[in-house]
């Protein structure tokens, strides 16, 4: 950590950034995200097992932004959705200094091939409930599928903190606000609900980075997450690719190959 | 508050044999919005057309929709009726009852039902519809043609000719390309450079033309009639203007043993050279990867010899932009060395060459003298196999076409060889003989039954060498495969012909579209053969896929009259049917966030970034934004905008959504 | 470097030369053999000619076995037996459900982690600039190489990177001193698996690579393959039959070209075994024997 | 039993293919059920899977979409972008539960009239099999209760 | 005269691609398999034109393949493969073809020590585990009643120590591969 202490603290004072998105401490045991601009409180921050929330979603907050250039304490999981943001556009790795920690080192990542050495050597791994979640879906039926995301949905009371922790929904106008015509019911019955979660997994399609931050926000308890991680696998496993490894790359969504292959269209 | 007029055609009775028109017309009068709602026997007549005229005047309508025929067949006849009644011919829709529900279905309620649905559906998009305007875009009367040889000398000479400007671009220190380097064509024996050497001096001397050789081009930007192009003329270390192409520099230069690009390795050349005695320009230019000057530091024996005074080892590539209205790609072909056959020695055997370095052995401008000489030791073939179908046809190595153009050449040059060595043997191995063309059948049969040239049916398997033979090894397929073997004094392979190096990266440059085999990809095979699916971008030649002289002449021809056509107007019209970002009020100005996702999707590059900033000119946001000029109207970017930030003019979501909605209320 | 060996069953017979050049050679080149435990036949072209899932289940055994003795590599010096365990791992990579079959039948676990490396890979390792300090210029024989079909066909069990040319074993020649000579017979066929029951092809077959070789000017062929060997070697009567030409070209193992090179005696290099005599004269010379003496005692 | 269910099926087409396919069939007088509506697209690339979901929240019993084969697209590419969609989507759909049978992708080319009254047909056939709409239309229900 | 011979329905290209994958209606006849084939000349048929007569997916010439001499000469090695433009894997459709002549009991008079000599050696391989030559010889002998050939050969490879006269066993190794080929047979 004092390695963490002492970079910070150099980083401000020296006017390379203004601001530094990290952990810090929080209520009873758990941590919380820090905005520090003062060089005199970089001891603030903290770094352990339990910095795991995707600090990314800040990066795209008007009043962030507002802060200056920004430094952030990344951990794997931040420098692919980092490396997804610079792919649309959304960021530049020249307006930003990402800092990793291993074993108290601190590492800058400033440029995009440094990030994505780094993303390419740490892949995600889910943690085993979400294993087994995640198995336990694939072996339903389909029916079985629809009485379960039915009841997991019908808890959904529509009030977008999936969005709002979701740091690759950064539109300014989300499809849902948008009543001309009105895509999204706005009402959030089964079918409001249905239509959202949907679009929500569609709009991820090989773009979640999978750091869980939806199902983390939601507080009903949907385990919305598990939506768009299957969005990205089926893009991962369709298409062979994969967000948050490449700076370039087009979007899997928006691209294609002339090999693509299916069955179903006759 | 809308007014939609609907108007039912009978069709004669191809409609209302099974639709029962006047129910259609009925219900839909009750139809909110709709103003007006009729039916008629022939729409598309003129008493049917000033129904709609006088309608949309009497009843001040907003809209209109014609339930007749299919909209392929009519709707321009319709859109037109309606502009002449001063309706913005976009806010006329047609339902298809003909081919999508009369002639498909029996009589009856459901299909009567059925044309309801249609007409409504359409009533529900056309209140939602916005006046277009056709979109206008200026034209820059210039025409850039890349690739100087034969397709396109005669693009850029038609285009000319025309009264309109050319700039032509080759890569090469001159003109002319591969046809430059053959000896006679088929089938009418003529000896090619007496027919193309005059073609280039034209060339040279039309004052529309602007030719730049030993120069590429690094990019087009723009669109169809407003391109820019940069070209980069390389340093050719001679100025042109004081040259006065007297050769003294390439015999001064001491190093002599250069293999000929021209002569395909079979002749040698300088280090400062003119590829060939006819060139145009016939100015030299040095090649710096072998001129001992820029190797080392010393020499600039050419320059003590140039009475000019021409050579300028310190010049410098340079970079030209030029605004450009439309382009043609002639970039040619190229053949597989024979190094790319394993099974016939990996090049290793000299006297195994391909068919173009047979051009240059039969040639009289040749290295020798058109004498057909062993490239190893120089004495005359006497027996001489040709193989036709080289790694064409040939999935194993990755092409799988035919290169169209060998079947014929093997025939001339057996029957050349022939001519040549008397007392020689000619075999030639091929598979199919494909000789369709002018001439082309009676030219090959006159090499069997004429100039006795043995035609064996099979493929080579191998060639190998034992005491200075070539051991070739084939089947006679017309005889239970059996096996034949021939000692052979030379072997010529007629090689498959792939696109030319570089093909790739320039079809990026210009994002014309392009095969697996990196051949340019035409419009449509058949009734766009020389566009590219790039408005403004045409093509011609072997650049396309493998083609003889004729062909590749007629292309050019036919890419030239395009050109010429798009030059014939001040300004180009477009359909408005194109997609559009929003823009909105400050501080949001556009929901489009910019992730760009449409750019990547876009066939056409037409979505571009633009900066929004402030007065003071400090970047606000990047958003996308529609080149009309480029874009075809596909909407494939509308499917793709999370924030439904672009939308498709003509097929605008609102439309859609409402057709949706309408069908299944 | 360590390594495990599969010497399969020509090398405990009609090829028993091959190994002892191999095993008396290794040391000198660093190479540590060991023998794979229990092995048995791959089967050869018979067992593929008959029946397909034999034709894998008898190398599958094999390389199971390497894997039980945690082999990361495994030296499969007969290219016959190379052949066949490359095949058989290629076809059981692409195929679970054969995978499945195959394991079942051979009851042993198999992941297809060990790699199968033919001689010329190996050599190639250990054939290094220090060991050729050791030689030089001690073969200075003009050789021609032979490569057979096995060794670089199919493609895409081998990945021999010049099918049609091969030059592996021409490098190997030139480390140790040899001049390898460009020939047209490298990669034909030799008629192995006619070997017994069709004589008159094998003899036509080797007749043309003897005769090529012996055109050239070559002192020796050198192989990689026992099949290849016992073909050209013992089968001169009959090729001398078929063709009507007598060869006296002696054929030499890869193996015991390198063990002449360092001056290991012939013995040791099995040379005696040969049908066609490889004289070893003076500083290693190979002579050319213009009749072969032990052939014409028998006759 | 007769089965007196009627779908209502709705296709969203491409101008340039399968809408001058299915005029084939008209002008070569095919018939085929009068259960489906066309609505007109310049392309696939242009349909919003939401049309399909708002079709389906609205009633339909079934969807058809259909453009160009592949490499035939007049737009280049709009249905090979269409395609990894549909890939996409469809699995999605699936995930969460919905019976992908209603929806009956094709290609059909502006020659192939036939296919397309063949497509139709059974389509119309498939989906009498699979009976009324049930799951989704009762998510739309929840909501009017 | 002909047989019918069932391919389950198929023709016996059919078979072919049902077990290897491999269309012989790939082949367009360039006969450049022949033209490198080493047993090509001492072939009934080139393999180019047995792939003709498999293209023909008749009853006739199905069986004329089957009973070809061609198909066990052929010394797979894979010449014809390694140059075949197509990617036809003739060597793989070879095996097949092999297998089918057997079942269908097809084969030519010509191979019958070919098959003989085939069948010996896994005899040797099932009683011994390894390949024991002169086993493999004698027993090849008996089948094919060729008991002078190799007279020649043989003496001087037991001087040169080639020949082992008593076999090593290795039986225990490979029997379960053989027992459970059996018992899948026997199930078939």
């Amino acid at each position: 950590m004092q390695a963490l202490h002492q970079k910070a603290k150099e980083l401000l004072e020296s006017g390379k950034v203004q601001v530094i998105i990290g952990y810090g401490d929080g209520s009873g045991d758990r941590v919380r995200p820090v905005f520090i601009s003062k060089a005199e409180s970089a001891s603030d921050l903290i770094w352990d097992d339990r910095c795991r929330q995707n600090l990314a979603v800040y990066l795209n907050k008007p009043e962030i932004k507002k802060l200056g250039v920004p430094a952030i304490v990344a951990t794997p999981v931040v420098v692919k959705t980092i490396i997804q943001l610079i792919s649309e556009n959304q960021l530049k790795s020249s307006n930003i200094v990402v800092l990793v920690v291993d074993n108290d080192v601190v590492s800058e990542l400033t440029d995009n091939a440094s990030l994505e050495a780094y993303s390419a050597g740490h892949p995600v791994v889910f943690p085993p409930f979400v294993v087994k979640e995640i198995k336990d879906i694939a072996e339903m039926s389909i029916q079985q599928r629809n009485k379960y995301w039915q009841d997991e949905l019908s808890r959904c009371f529509k009030c977008y903190a999936c969005r709002a922790a979701c740091p690759l929904c950064y539109c300014e106008r989300c499809l849902t606000d948008n009543n001309q015509p009105q895509w999204v019911c706005v009402a959030s019955h089964a079918q409001g609900n249905f239509e959202w979660h949907i679009n929500r997994a569609m709009h991820l399609a090989g773009r979640c980075v999978e750091c869980g931050s939806c199902t983390i926000a939601c507080p009903v308890g949907i385990p919305i997450g598990l939506l768009t991680i299957e969005a990205s696998r089926i893009v991962k496993q369709e298409f062979g690719q994969e967000p948050g490894l490449h700076c370039d790359a087009d979007s899997a969504m928006s691209s294609f190959k002339v090999e693509d292959t299916e069955t179903f269209i006759k | 508050m809308s007014r939609i007029g609907v108007f039912i055609c009978h069709c004669g009775e191809n409609i209302s044999a099974t639709v029962d028109c006047e129910k259609v017309a009925k219900t839909l009068a009750s139809m909110p919005g709709v103003a007006h709602s009729v039916d008629y026997k022939y729409m598309c007549s003129d008493p049917g057309q000033s129904l709609i005229r006088s309608a949309i005047k009497e009843k001040k309508l907003t809209g209109v929709v014609v339930a007749a025929c299919s909209p392929r067949m009519h709707e321009p006849t319709f859109r037109k009726a309606c502009a002449e009644a001063r309706l913005n011919p976009f806010l006329c829709e047609m339902a298809n009852l003909r081919e999508h529900c009369s002639w498909v279905h029996a009589k009856g309620d459901a299909t009567t039902d059925k044309a309801i649905d249609l007409v409504s559906m359409l009533v529900e998009k056309v209140k939602r519809n916005k006046p277009l305007f056709p979109i206008k875009v200026p034209v820059t009367k210039t025409a850039l043609v890349i690739g100087g040889g034969i397709a396109g000398i005669q693009a850029a000479l038609d285009i000319a000719n025309a009264g309109q400007k050319v700039v032509l671009v080759e890569r090469e220190p001159s003109i002319g390309g591969h046809m430059s380097q053959l000896s006679e064509t088929f089938p009418t024996l003529d000896c090619s450079q007496c027919i193309l050497t005059p073609r280039m001096v034209e060339v040279a001397q039309n004052p529309n033309i602007t030719l730049y050789t030993y120069a590429e081009v690094e990019s087009l930007s723009g669109f169809i009639g407003n391109f820019t192009a940069r070209i980069r003329k390389k340093a050719k270390s001679v100025d042109e203007k004081l040259c006065t192409g007297c050769g003294e520099c390439a015999t001064a230069c001491p190093i002599k043993k250069i293999p000929s690009e021209f002569n395909t390795g079979l002749g040698m050349r300088g280090a400062i050279y003119v590829p060939f005695p006819q060139a145009v320009p016939n100015k030299p230019v040095i090649d710096r990867s072998r001129c001992t000057y820029f190797k080392s530091g010393k020499c600039k024996f050419c320059a003590s010899k140039c009475p000019a005074q021409a050579i300028r080892f310190d010049q410098q590539d340079e970079i030209i932009e030029i605004p450009i209205g439309s382009v043609v790609v002639t970039t040619g072909f190229n053949i597989k060395e024979t190094s790319f056959f394993p099974e016939y020695g990996y090049g290793k055997y000299k006297d195994v060459v391909t068919g173009l370095q047979f051009e240059r052995l039969l040639s009289a401008s040749g290295p020798t003298l058109g004498e057909v000489k062993r490239p190893s030791d120089g004495t005359v073939p006497k027996k001489i196999v040709f193989v036709a179908c080289t790694g064409s046809r040939d999935p194993a190595k990755g092409i799988e076409y035919c290169s169209k153009i060998c079947c014929m050449y093997t025939a001339k040059h057996a029957m050349l060889y022939k001519h040549k060595v008397h007392d020689g043997d000619a075999y030639v191995f091929y598979m199919d003989i494909r000789a369709a063309g002018k001439g082309y059948d009676e030219f090959f049969r006159r090499a069997i039954e004429e100039d006795h040239v043995n035609y064996i049916r099979g493929r080579i398997s191998r060639i190998y060498e034992r005491n200075g033979k070539l051991i070739v090894r084939g089947a006679d397929t017309l005889l239970g495969a059996q096996q034949v073997e021939i000692e052979a004094d030379m072997v010529v392979l007629a090689t498959a012909a792939v696109a030319n190096d570089g093909a790739e990266s320039l079809a990026q440059k210009l994002h014309v579209s392009y095969d697996a085999h990196h051949f340019f990809a035409e419009a449509h095979p058949k009734l766009r053969p020389v566009e590219t699916n790039t408005a403004g971008i045409f093509l011609a030649g072997a650049c396309q896929s493998p083609k003889d002289i004729p062909e590749t002449v007629s292309q050019a021809s036919a890419a030239a009259s395009k050109v010429i056509g798009l030059f014939s107007n001040a300004e180009l019209t477009r359909e408005p049917i194109i997609a559009v970002v929003n823009r909105t009020a400050p501080p949001l100005f556009s929901t489009c966030v910019g992730c760009f996702m449409c750019q990547s999707a876009c066939p056409y590059h037409a979505i571009e970034q633009e900066e929004i900033k402030t007065r003071e000119g400090k970047l606000i946001k990047m958003v996308a934004k529609v080149n009309p000029g480029l874009c075809q109207g596909c909407g494939t970017c509308v499917a793709f905008c999370r924030s439904k930030s672009i939308d498709l003019q003509g097929y605008s979501n609102e439309q859609v959504y409402a057709e949706v909605m309408e069908l299944l209320s | 470097m360590k390594i495990g060996l599969y010497p399969g069953c020509s090398l405990e017979g009609s090829s028993r030369e091959y190994a002892e050049s191999l095993r008396a050679i290794a040391p000198h080149l660093g190479l540590e053999l060991e023998e794979i435990e229990g092995w048995n036949c791959c089967g050869a072209s018979s067992a593929h000619q008959l029946d397909h899932t034999l034709s894998l289940a008898l190398p599958a055994r094999i390389l199971a076995q390497a894997e039980k003795q945690k082999f990361p590599e495994l030296l499969v010096p007969c290219a016959a037996c190379y052949n066949r365990l490359a095949s058989t791992k290629k076809d059981l990579a692409n195929d679970a459900s054969t995978r499945d079959k195959v394991t079942d039948l051979i009851n042993m676990p198999y992941t297809g982690v060990t790699s199968v490396q033919n001689i010329l890979e190996v050599l190639n390792l250990v054939l290094t600039p220090d060991v050729q300090k050791k030689i030089p210029a001690a073969f200075p024989h003009k050789v021609v190489c032979y490569y057979g079909c096995l060794l670089v066909r199919p493609a895409s069990v081998v990945h021999a990177e010049k099918m049609e040319d091969p030059m592996q074993m021409d490098d190997l020649m030139k480390r140790i001193g040899a001049t390898p000579l460009d020939w047209g017979m490298k990669t034909e066929c030799c008629g192995a698996s006619l070997s017994i029951t069709r004589t008159d092809i094998v003899g036509k077959l080797c007749g043309n690579i003897l005769e090529d070789a012996t055109m050239r000017g070559a002192e020796a062929i050198i192989v990689a393959c026992p099949m290849c060997h016992s073909n050209l070697d013992m089968r001169r009567k009959e090729i001398e039959r078929v063709t009507g030409k007598k060869f006296s070209i002696p054929i030499v193992y890869i193996t015991q070209a390198i063990g002449m090179a360092l001056g290991l005696d012939a013995k040791s290099l099995g040379l005696h075994r040969h049908f066609v005599e490889v004289s070893v004269h003076g500083k290693n010379k190979v002579q050319q024997n213009v009749s072969s003496p032990s052939m014409a005692a028998v006759s | 039993m007769e089965n007196n269910f009627e779908p209502k099926i709705v296709a969203f087409v491409c101008n340039w293919c399968t809408y001058a396919g299915a005029d084939l069939t008209g002008t070569s007088r095919i018939k085929y059920a009068t259960n489906v509506r066309i609505i007109r697209f310049p392309c696939t690339g242009r349909i919003d899977y939401n049309l399909l979901l708002k079709a389906f929240a609205q009633g339909a019993d079934g969807v058809i979409v259909s453009g160009c084969h592949p490499n035939d697209c007049h737009y280049t590419s709009g249905n090979f972008h269409a395609r990894r969609r549909w890939i996409v989507f469809k699995q999605m759909m699936e995930y969460m539960g919905i019976d992908m049978r209603r929806v009956k992708f094709s290609w059909v080319s502006a020659a192939e009239g036939a296919k397309w009254a063949d497509i139709v047909n059974t389509t119309v056939n498939e989906i009498r099999e699979l009976g009324p709409s049930q799951e989704y239309l009762e998510m739309s229900r929840q909501g009017v209760a | 005269m002909s047989v019918s011979i069932d391919f389950g329905g198929d023709s016996l290209a059919g078979w072919i691609q049902h077990k290897s994958g491999i269309s012989v209606q790939r082949c367009y006849q360039c006969g450049k398999c022949s033209a490198g084939c080493p047993a090509s000349s001492d072939m009934d048929f080139a393999p180019s034109v047995l792939l003709r007569l498999l293209q023909l997916q008749n009853a006739e010439s199905d069986q004329k393949v089957l009973s070809s001499y061609s198909i066990w000469l052929c010394l797979t090695c894979h010449t014809c493969s390694a140059r075949c433009p197509m990617e036809v894997d003739l060597p793989k459709v070879m095996d097949v073809l092999r297998a089918e002549s057997l079942r269908h009991k097809l084969v030519n008079k010509r191979a019958k020590d070919i098959v003989a000599f085939h069948k010996s050696f896994i005899d040797t391989i099932r009683n011994f585990g390894r390949l024991w030559e002169v086993g493999l010889v004698a027993d090849y002998k008996l089948r094919t009643r060729h008991f002078w050939q190799d007279v020649v050969v043989a003496p001087v490879m037991l001087k040169k120590g080639k020949l082992s006269l008593i076999p090593l066993f290795h039986k225990k190794f490979v029997s379960r591969i053989f027992s459970g080929l059996r018992n899948r047979e026997e199930r078939a």
